[in-house]
């Protein structure tokens, strides 16, 4: 078994998908890249990141289908499609973009199966690219899964490294409800998100959590690049005596509710890390299902660390003020274990 | 094209059971028993049932919100349709989607849709499906002279151009779009002049003259199933009703309204093509009438009979497995 | 002062700032009606539930502008519009569209302020419809405001009476920034929203919620339609001695906090009626701000009652089911207060 | 049109200036202090300059994400530009935009775009506010040949036509949407005629020449300012670089991309022209040439040595007031 990447990780589980079921097929701007340029290589691209390289020359023309820009179009050519027995995994090349497609999904690809009262299916993937980080600015940078979490008959997964995303990926290439995969532009690349990756087939259920460490003081839910941030926190507390469990519900619909639930029984504390939204986030969904579920549990506050209710800057020193970061995250820790705002200081100061 | 008469009487029959369809409707909708929004079909079934009948289940079509007439022509269930219309458990989509969701996909129907223009991207999607897996289906989207303005259908012509897929973009204007004329939305004022630019035949046709239609769809048809690519089809066609069932029309003159019935009334003008060419007597046609009254008659007590869907079972089928 | 209903007060406030300001004007689909028909009436409908009808006549073609069905298009026009010196009221006719046209909402009108520096202003409002009960089944009955309130650059208004109705919509007309006003379809002639309006001009400040009852024991939040069935729940509650303050937060964006977790540190319990969604909804955002900021005085789990994680459904009883009903919020109630299910269901049955 | 001789050089000087900064860039790209995504416009100055220069305050133009050129030509601040790449606090946007979404609508700019196609419904906003205001101004949106097949451009121009507004779009046809050509994803491979077909003048033009631009856009800028409604230009014009910095290229033959900058170069082009035309000499094109190198190194410096914007203004502005 080798450690891959999760750009590579990400590839394989389509190359393996592919190979499995004819039906599957890519769909997106320049996932191939190169028709009818000057000449020079097809599959010149593999997608702006390189995700999909190689496809191309492996499967043919008629199963990796670049296609003009126009999102709206094109998503419900491969909702269209889901619907009459392919399995389209289209890519929209940004998240942000969802506001060029969106109907295709909200309306369509979400519904279709409840509103024709369970007769047909819409075995869609969208695969798209969430995330800040790399100064791409306000267009660029958005990760809008809370968005798609709250559509029902949509499935969202937001996977946080190679392993997962292999597995997860393959899962919802299989499944037969419309699933949202959402990568972390930053996690592509990350050295704590390369891990060790099965050559073989392998799937990872959706609704099941993962736990990132295990601890006893303090819950932290955390999802995608969050996850690493607060395992970072969380192993640089564990050197303070302050025992911390991550834990990555991996998809957030299905949530897996029983694990953060059992979590916060134990702990008694719970900091929820979002990227996704200072307001009406995925973070706000888990608190309020910790505050029903879970209250008299909690000993104290419910912390929740997301951006700020603005927009992603361009700058650097302040898009790395927007992105939560981990002295937001062990503050969040420390005040849900009680300590005053000066005791936090003094301890983060010593680190 | 010669149609036989079998297929004549068949055509006849269609789109007179449409027709007696959306008139039920029409008047049962003053009872209060007809849920939601309904916009009715009636005047433009000419369409839907030359270009439904030289379809089989192996080809699909998206309709829109107007959509009885789609379905009921490419061969959804009566009664089915009428229960769903009535909110019932037993209505082809379990009372689940009404008017605007009616859909039978296994009858190659991907439903009425309350998205304007939706429809094109996804037949589009279905044209894909036929050509990569080699079905030899064709994909037909209908839509109206208003959702000719949408973005989208745009972006569906434009791809099945570039990928030569068998799709056929039937656009009905009835002159309309809610209460505004074509004329206003329409910039060029030419939906299928518009539409050519894209690279593909285009043409234009009584949508009032069901052999017109026939024929100018048989043509596309049988590009689109050689593999030649997609076609595009502008029906001047009319519409009896207001937008919705309540809408009171202001807009059109009583001219027009009167008119259209005495004039454009494309079953009425059926019917006489078929006496005067000795393709049917008016007994035989006379019964076909009697038997779509009936026929709709039996579906209308079914659907006012037939049982709620129960609330326990509200979430079912939001996915297949969750 | 005379009774309006909700749907005359809206029109009033239109007429009221376009009257005041020649720089507002309407854009939207069928807003007047009747352009280029046979020869009978322009103003033939005044959109489609008749609200900005008499408008096209008082204001001119200039002003009241019919469009294509082309809603990115015409949504775009208005935030181009908006940027350059008009002041666009524009009509999605159904709030479900908005993936017809999200983007221009989304990563235009919402950021083009930020992303240019603070150099430019986009004072828009766009005017939508929201809400289920009309047998319209699942494309047309969303609530979608939780999108739009997740998004910063964006204030999100949701009135639930005439009076307000009017208020906010001047305000929103005169404010700088874009502005998502969502109407709910059965207020609009709902006997408990017609209430007294004044003639005169006024305005109602964003961010300040409104009390629709005062109350001890158990604090209801709750917008739009929701208050309605709240008031009546609370309204019930009383005759049984049980101190209900339903708070009506009236804009999600700016949201008025400081109202809400003053409520629940007097009565200690909290239950938030939410049509929007159940999942990552409005609703979990107002108990995510009560499990942190409130967290002490909190005496029981926090009852979020929202439709459930479905689409609306098409058959007058699955719909009657799917919206949040006065005896789930009375159940919610109830179990703030500690009743057992038995208990709550004696309690519900003796009413 | 008799272009002036300090027109002329203005012209020269323009295209050379937004050269200069786009070469700057791509050098400094490399010492990875300047943050994001940067899409060059080197190869198509013409098309920008010979628009805007044409333009004033009260016109507006709307970029897209290859917006550099556009914005110089339209008149924003050298210095504020550079700085603003280099996400600095006193950039025109106070680093909060960067390339991606530069703008200065005090100068008519609504910005650079990182949405393919936006810009021409927001233009097309412009258009109508001066329509509404009478304001004498005209609305230009510039968009790329990818940006052709994106729906809502249909859209904009569709109202454009109908409401007969002072809008110009200007399609630059650099031959490729990121990597991939324009005849693949042009079903008709013809954007002018496909616009054409909308109701309005279309034309194409060699964006390599800044007469031909300059002539044609002066043709539909006329027409707009008379009240004579939009029109659309579609410029053949050649990208230098990658889509973005970083683009390997893969998809272009190395004989292109060695052609383009020696028989394509807009600037060359111009500066031959000038010469033979006698409008310029040698030494008068050399000066400015040297004026524009000092001016961009000028800018550099300095946004080198600005400051960042400090992170606790970081919420500033999203909102007029909250
Ligand atoms: C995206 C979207 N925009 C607007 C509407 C509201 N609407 C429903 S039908 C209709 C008019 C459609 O006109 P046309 O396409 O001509 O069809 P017709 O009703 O004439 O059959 C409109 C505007 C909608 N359902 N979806
Ligand atoms: C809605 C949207 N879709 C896709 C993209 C990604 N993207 C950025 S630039 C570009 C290509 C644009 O091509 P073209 O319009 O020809 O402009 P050019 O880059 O050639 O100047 C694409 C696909 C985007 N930014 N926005
Ligand atoms: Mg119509
Ligand atoms: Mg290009």
């Amino acid at each position: 078994m080798a450690e891959m990447a999760m750009r590579a990780a990400i590839n394989s589980a389509l190359v393996q998908e592919m190979t499995r079921d004819d039906r599957v097929i890519l769909i997106g701007t320049d996932i191939a890249g190169g028709q009818m340029g000057s000449g020079g290589q097809e599959d010149a691209a593999g997608g702006v990141l390189g995700i999909t390289k190689g496809l191309l020359p492996r499967f043919g023309a008629a199963r990796v289908i670049d296609t003009p820009i126009a999102e709206m179009g094109y998503m419900g050519v491969a909702v269209g499609a889901a619907a009459t027995g392919l399995r389209p995994v289209a890519e929209l090349m940004f998240m942000d973009f969802i506001g060029c497609c969106g109907d295709m999904l909200l309306n369509q690809a979400a519904k279709i199966r409840y509103m024709f009262g369970g007769k047909s299916t819409c075995p869609l993937v969208m695969r798209t690219m969430i995330g800040a980080g790399a100064n791409a600015a306000a267009q660029h940078s958005q990760s809008l899964y809370h968005w798609m979490t709250a559509v029902p008959g949509l499935k969202v997964v937001v996977p946080s490294n190679a392993y997962d995303a292999k597995g997860l990926l393959a899962t919802a290439i299989r499944d037969d409800d419309p699933v949202i995969f959402c990568e972390h532009k930053a996690l592509y690349d990350l050295p704590s998100a390369k891990v060790e990756v099965p050559e073989d087939d392998y799937t990872i259920p959706f609704g099941e959590a993962n736990y990132v460490t295990e601890g006893s003081d303090v819950t932290v839910v955390a999802l995608g690049l969050m996850t690493h941030i607060a395992a970072g926190v969380a192993a640089a507390m564990a050197g303070k005596g302050i025992s911390v469990e991550v834990i990555d519900p991996r998809t957030t619909s299905p949530l897996d509710e029983e694990s953060i639930l059992e979590s916060v029984e134990s702990t008694g504390r719970l900091v929820v890390v979002d990227e996704s939204a200072a307001r009406c986030g995925f973070g706000h969904d888990v608190v309020a299902l910790v505050a029903d579920k879970a209250f008299h549990s909690l000993k104290a506050p419910v912390k929740l660390v997301t951006p700020p209710h603005c927009p992603t800057p361009f700058s650097p020193p302040l898009e790395q003020a927007w992105i939560p970061s981990g002295e937001r995250v062990a503050r969040a820790i420390l005040e849900t274990l009680g300590l005053d705002r000066a005791a936090i200081d003094a301890a983060l100061a010593a680190a | 094209m010669a149609l036989k008469k079998e297929e004549l009487l068949e055509a006849y029959r269609r789109m007179r059971t449409i027709r007696e369809f959306e008139e039920n409707i029409h008047r049962e909708n003053t009872t209060g028993e007809i849920p939601g929004f309904l916009h009715l079909y009636c005047g433009q079934e000419a369409n839907a049932v030359a270009v439904c009948m030289q379809l089989d289940d192996t080809d699909y079509i998206a309709s829109n919100h107007r959509g009885h007439g789609h379905c009921l022509a490419k061969g959804a269930d009566v009664k089915g349709m009428m229960l769903e219309l009535y909110g019932k458990e037993d209505g082809l989509c379990h009372g689940r989607g009404g008017s605007m969701h009616i859909a039978d996909v296994s009858r190659g129907i991907l439903g009425a849709n309350g998205i304007v223009g939706a429809g094109a991207p996804l037949a589009t999607g279905a044209a894909l499906t036929a050509k990569t897996l080699g079905t030899g289906g064709v994909a037909v989207s209908f839509q109206g002279d208003g959702a000719s303005n949408e973005g989208y259908v745009f972006e569906a012509i434009n791809m099945a151009v570039m990928w030569q897929l068998p799709m056929i973009f039937y656009f009905e204007n009835n002159g309309y779009g809610e209460f505004t004329g074509h004329d206003y939305v329409v910039g060029s004022k030419d939906i299928a002049g518009r539409a050519a630019a894209f690279g593909l035949p285009a043409v234009r046709v009584d949508g009032t003259d069901f052999f017109e239609v026939y024929e100018a769809f048989g043509e596309a048809l049988k590009r689109a199933r050689a593999g030649k690519g997609p076609s595009v089809i502008e029906a001047q066609a009319v519409r009896f009703y207001g937008h919705f069932e309540g809408d009171p029309q202001a807009y059109r003159s009583t001219e027009e309204l009167e008119s259209v019935r005495e004039h454009k009334d494309c079953l009425k003008i059926l019917r006489q093509k078929l006496i005067k060419g000795k393709k049917a007597t008016t007994a035989e046609l006379d019964t076909i009438d009697q038997e779509a009254v009936e026929l709709i008659n039996a579906c209308r007590e079914a659907a006012k009979a037939a049982a709620f869907p129960d609330p326990a079972t509200l979430m079912n089928n939001t996915y297949v497995s969750y």
